[in-house]
């Protein structure tokens, strides 16, 4: 891809977000890379791995207690994307201290854990346990709280909506967490998303991540009724990119760091993100169509000093 | 874990050939960029290249790898096996693979008996081409002689036909189920030995029940509905029986399946839950000939 | 196409809404269909035209006063839909009632009046400006309230994202319109629009239409910024289809009559809105697309006992 | 209003011929399943049928219609145009046409100066092509003699090229821009008369002049970014002079457009809303040879 003139930015550096300093910043998107150890045996035809120019894996989130996730089907493939109901499957923060990260750090994968739970206070307690587990690691760089996973009944929607509700858990995270990035990933599914960045900003977050899922359902024509047995879902995918964008550029203009997520396909809907001043990106049902996704990205967006006339990058 | 020591490539691969190799069954031979390896049960998930890429890939068992060459056996049943369905040599897809944990190897001295209902062709297949001996027994069902790929099965397949129209005559077909066959071969053989089965959840049932009255080993190739085919979005569970966990646990179907022993399977929960089940719908029992 | 069991409705029979019976159930969409006069020369290759079957063009909305629009371009094709930011560019009442209400009249339109105003009187003063100008119109069916365009400073978002406000219009609106449907049309862009629909459905409306489009941006690549000189446009096509599903449903479950709008590209779109329980639905970007869209869509859903088995209808 | 009464179909139309012309110059003829009129100067919106349609249409003009057959002239410049070239004969597209007010026709006493730059061609030749006499002028203008369709053109056309190479032996051409080369035939006709003209923005901005300057009528083909055709989205407005509103007011490009007389263009605008301002740069004069 020919570069336009704006990018100058090599995005396999390293950059600087809070206390820490990333690899880069293309990174994969919580749910969509599991917990970053599943693509270890995975190659390209020319040997490049997912890990390669990779920023960050955001885990899959994790919770107090492990959860087996909503019933099958938890997953449906739209024209436009997908809509998940997958419900926060995962192993609990337990497990998750005592064989993932230690794994996750053996393998020198950069990592953002992703926390979710259904009070303030947990949010401080699993902080807690992971700086106390993690104190050692050094590909550990930082904590992305989940406060607005759709698919969840008792945390749901109302929780990260909420503007007191996100300060007050991005502030029982950050007593934790003094030496690691802070993010809080925000839910779309708000009127004015600047605000709940601003009170995570303004509660102690280096940043925030949007977006999350959007609400969506899908109909099954044969019986009339929606395919999930929740009805409703999680739409994700290309057809979320333009309601990513302008909520990125909302928090952008509320003057809060932002991490670039929501449907990104390829490095042009990365620099989309880029250009509204989105700090990083992340990758997350493109990562799931293949697990090279991110890390070609990365790579296609290394400037070689080749760019390009105004007027021929909208369209390849 | 078991987990298979080869390389999982995500690559382009050009189509060499595809066509029918009976009513309903198609072949797509692919040339990839680069040789793989593979164990019999591994699939891949297949993709259109480019801008027109569906969301999500198709998983396919894998058939036969010969260096950069990997073949599948599939069938029409919707948009993206339609797409497959067109498809021209030259024409490129995308595609990851090998996935999954494959079939158990062959046991020194038990006797195999496969059994492959349709599409659960190719694993079974694999599994005879690269391990079979003699003792072994391969059963192929197929609702009619017309859906009978009999050149690809050559002399070493028992085949049930439900319907025995399209039967050739140089061939001889037992009437009725797929597993009634398999009972009766199973009857046979020299066992206790091991089941691998793969087809319809009807035919995975039988197989298992069968198994379990005559004290065989069993393994099933499992289908359920994928996202990523290589463990991790969590979209592909099926239900198994875990000490650890009570009463079942969540098994991801693509990356600790799709072969799962028997026993682990919570069918009353599998059953209900794949969509899979109703689509070939159990079929009752023919008098045989 | 082959329709699933469960469809048995005719959607071109005459079906009751409020006070007033309507031709048909499948219309076009505010914005969309202009005034419903730019199609008379129309006909596909079997003579087919564009008004048959059709239960209701819903006008272009009208304001108080004339408007221009906003500045060019202001129209942007996404690869899962568009992006608009016309700045409902319309003729201003005035000229509606004296030109355009006759002309749809004498040319047998079946005609819904979209109406968007500033502050909850000025809906009161059209309503009651249309019932006077109107009094003899039996084609003119009802009055859709835009309470949700995303693309007007003035009014904009916050204007319908309040229940008080969306109540306080209906209730102006309604007592000028003793004989003629109401309709107040919804923007998504709240968190929960079930309360938009009870507060308009306890104000008086007859029912809501939903969704309007989605706040969106699009970014040139070739400059950097956004393509529109607002930033921000109104998303609509395809790749809003779930999210409008799922605030139909919304809807429906706050028990509120509503009419689905969004992301309508065939006739199995428009089964997945009736299959909520919704009374009619909208065609707009694929309107735009093809002026036979809604025509078409309504001879394709007409059953002609040709049903077919459950699990076939999800796919072509 | 002069409104054409033409019946707008909207219908299939299917691939007779494509390919180029000249050096990026490419020919489309369509056979639509029913017959259609049209004016010099209406357009059409193409599309991809089916699944794979774009959200909206592209607009091009008209080149020429025989009974069930239309034809296009285009150029490749992104998604849309590039998907056009890669049809072959039977492929299908969707044809909304034809739509937008004409070109005036003939005035029985003053001559007619048609200018056309590139893929502004097709609505003036299809002009010349109905209407043209004795008297008249058409001029052509391409980047060089490679840019020019010399068979389409015929010897009607005088030719104008920025650069003389690859102009055929056997061909004679201007050296410099189509518009100085249409003052020099326009300095020569017996005017007063009516100047018509589809291009470039620069392309049109000259003529316009020159029209002005010599106090000939003129009449220009406009672009704009489309999205229905049809005059129902307001999604293609160019600023135009109107008595009753102050300074100007939108006018729908594809409804009361694309022929607009120049003297109702406000220039100062479109010139700067029109991104198809900057697609062909203002090019500077040649020395004429
Ligand atoms: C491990 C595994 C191995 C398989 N091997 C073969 C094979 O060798 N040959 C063969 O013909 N088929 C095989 N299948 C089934 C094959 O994946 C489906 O037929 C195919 O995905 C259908 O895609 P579609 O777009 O045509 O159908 P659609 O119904 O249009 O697909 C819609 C969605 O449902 C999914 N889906 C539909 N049916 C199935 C299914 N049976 N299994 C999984 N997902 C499904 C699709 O992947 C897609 O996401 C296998 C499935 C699995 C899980
Ligand atoms: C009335 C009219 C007549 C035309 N006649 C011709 C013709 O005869 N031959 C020809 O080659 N071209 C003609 N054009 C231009 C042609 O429509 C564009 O080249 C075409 O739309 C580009 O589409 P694309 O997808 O390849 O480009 P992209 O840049 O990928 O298109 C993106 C979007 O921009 C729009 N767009 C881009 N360029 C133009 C443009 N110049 N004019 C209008 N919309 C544009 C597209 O329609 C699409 O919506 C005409 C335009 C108009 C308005
Ligand atoms: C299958 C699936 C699982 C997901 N699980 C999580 C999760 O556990 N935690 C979370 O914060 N986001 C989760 N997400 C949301 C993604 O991280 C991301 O925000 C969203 O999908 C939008 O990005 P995309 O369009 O690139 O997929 C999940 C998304 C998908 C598709
Ligand atoms: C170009 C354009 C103009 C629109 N103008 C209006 C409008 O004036 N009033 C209104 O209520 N909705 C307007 N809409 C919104 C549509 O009526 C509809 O709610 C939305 O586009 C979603 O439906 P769709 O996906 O079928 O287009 C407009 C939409 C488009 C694309
Ligand atoms: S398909 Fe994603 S975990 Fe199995
Ligand atoms: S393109 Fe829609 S009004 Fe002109």
């Amino acid at each position: 891809m020919n570069l336009p003139a704006w990018w100058t930015i090599d995005p396999c550096a390293p950059f600087r977000l809070g206390p820490r300093e990333f690899p880069g910043r293309i990174w994969t998107a919580s749910g969509c890379f599991g917990y970053g150890l599943s693509a270890h045996d995975v190659a390209g035809a020319d040997g490049r791995t997912p890990y390669d120019g990779l920023g960050a894996v955001v885990t899959k989130t994790v919770t107090p207690s492990p959860r087996p996730g909503n019933p099958m089907p938890r997953l449906v493939e739209l024209p436009t994307g997908a809509l998940n109901s997958i419900g926060l499957e995962n192993v609990g923060i337990d497990a998750f201290l005592a064989e993932t990260l230690p794994a996750l750090e053996q393998g020198g994968v950069p990592t953002v854990v992703s926390l979710a739970a259904t009070r303030p206070q947990e949010f401080g307690t699993m902080a807690a346990a992971l700086q106390d587990a993690g104190a050692g690691c050094c590909h550990w760089h930082g904590v992305e709280l989940n406060l607005s996973c759709p698919n969840v009944a008792e945390g749901g929607h109302d929780f990260g909506r909420d503007p007191d509700t996100v300060a007050a858990c991005v502030a029982a995270a950050r007593v934790h967490l003094p030496d690691r990035a802070l993010l809080a990933k925000l839910t779309p599914n708000v009127a004015e998303i600047g605000i709940l960045a601003r009170a995570a900003a303004d509660a102690g977050a280096d940043a925030v991540s949007a977006i999350n899922t959007v609400v969506g359902l899908e109909v099954d024509l044969a019986t009339g009724r929606p395919v999930l047995p929740r009805r409703f879902g999680g739409y994700s995918g290309p057809g979320i990119l333009p309601i990513a964008l302008a909520k990125v550029d909302e928090i952008v203009s509320a003057g809060v760091p932002v991490v670039g997520v929501g449907g990104i396909a390829d490095a042009r809907d990365a620099l989309r993100f880029f250009a509204l001043g989105a700090v990083a990106v992340q990758v997350g049902t493109s990562q799931m169509r293949d697990p090279l996704a991110a890390a070609d990205l990365a790579a296609g967006l290394v400037p070689d000093g080749q760019t390009q006339e105004p007027g021929q990058t909208q369209d390849p | 874990m078991n987990e298979p020591a080869t390389i999982t490539r995500s690559c382009r691969g050009s189509v060499l050939d595809n066509g029918p190799v009976s009513r309903g069954l198609l072949r797509l031979d692919l040339r990839l960029e680069v040789p793989v390896n593979f164990l019999p049960g591994q699939f891949a998930m297949l993709n259109r290249s480019g801008g027109r890429a569906f969301v999500f890939g198709r998983p396919f068992s894998i058939l036969a790898v010969d260096g950069d060459t990997v073949s599948f056996l599939y069938r029409v049943v919707g948009r993206g096996t339609a797409v497959l369905a067109e498809l021209e040599p030259g024409d490129e897809l995308t595609f990851l693979g090998p996935l999954g944990r494959p079939f158990p190897g062959p046991d020194v001295v038990r006797p195999a008996l496969l059994v492959g209902g349709g599409v659960g062709l190719p694993p079974v297949a694999a599994w005879l081409a690269r391990w079979g001996r003699d003792g072994d027994v391969a059963c192929f069902g197929g609702r009619d002689g017309h859906d009978v790929p009999w050149d690809l099965l050559g002399s070493d397949w028992a085949v049930s036909v439900d319907e025995t129209e399209g039967v050739p005559a140089d061939h001889t077909a037992w009437h009725g189920l797929v597993t009634e066959l398999a009972a009766d071969r199973l009857a046979h053989a020299e066992g206790p030995g091991t089941v691998l089965a793969c087809g319809p959840v009807p035919l995975l049932r039988a197989a298992a029940d069968l198994a379990a009255r005559e004290d065989w080993d069993c393994w099933l190739s499992l289908e359920e509905h994928m996202g990523c085919g290589y463990g991790v979005c969590k979209g592909c569970v099926v239900p198994v029986r875990d000490p650890a966990v009570s009463p079942w646990r969540n098994a991801t179907c693509c990356s600790e399946g799709p072969v799962f022993p028997a026993a682990d399977i919570v069918w009353e929960v599998y059953g209900a839950q794949a969509s899979l089940a109703v689509t070939e719908p159990e079929r009752p029992p023919k008098e045989k000939p």
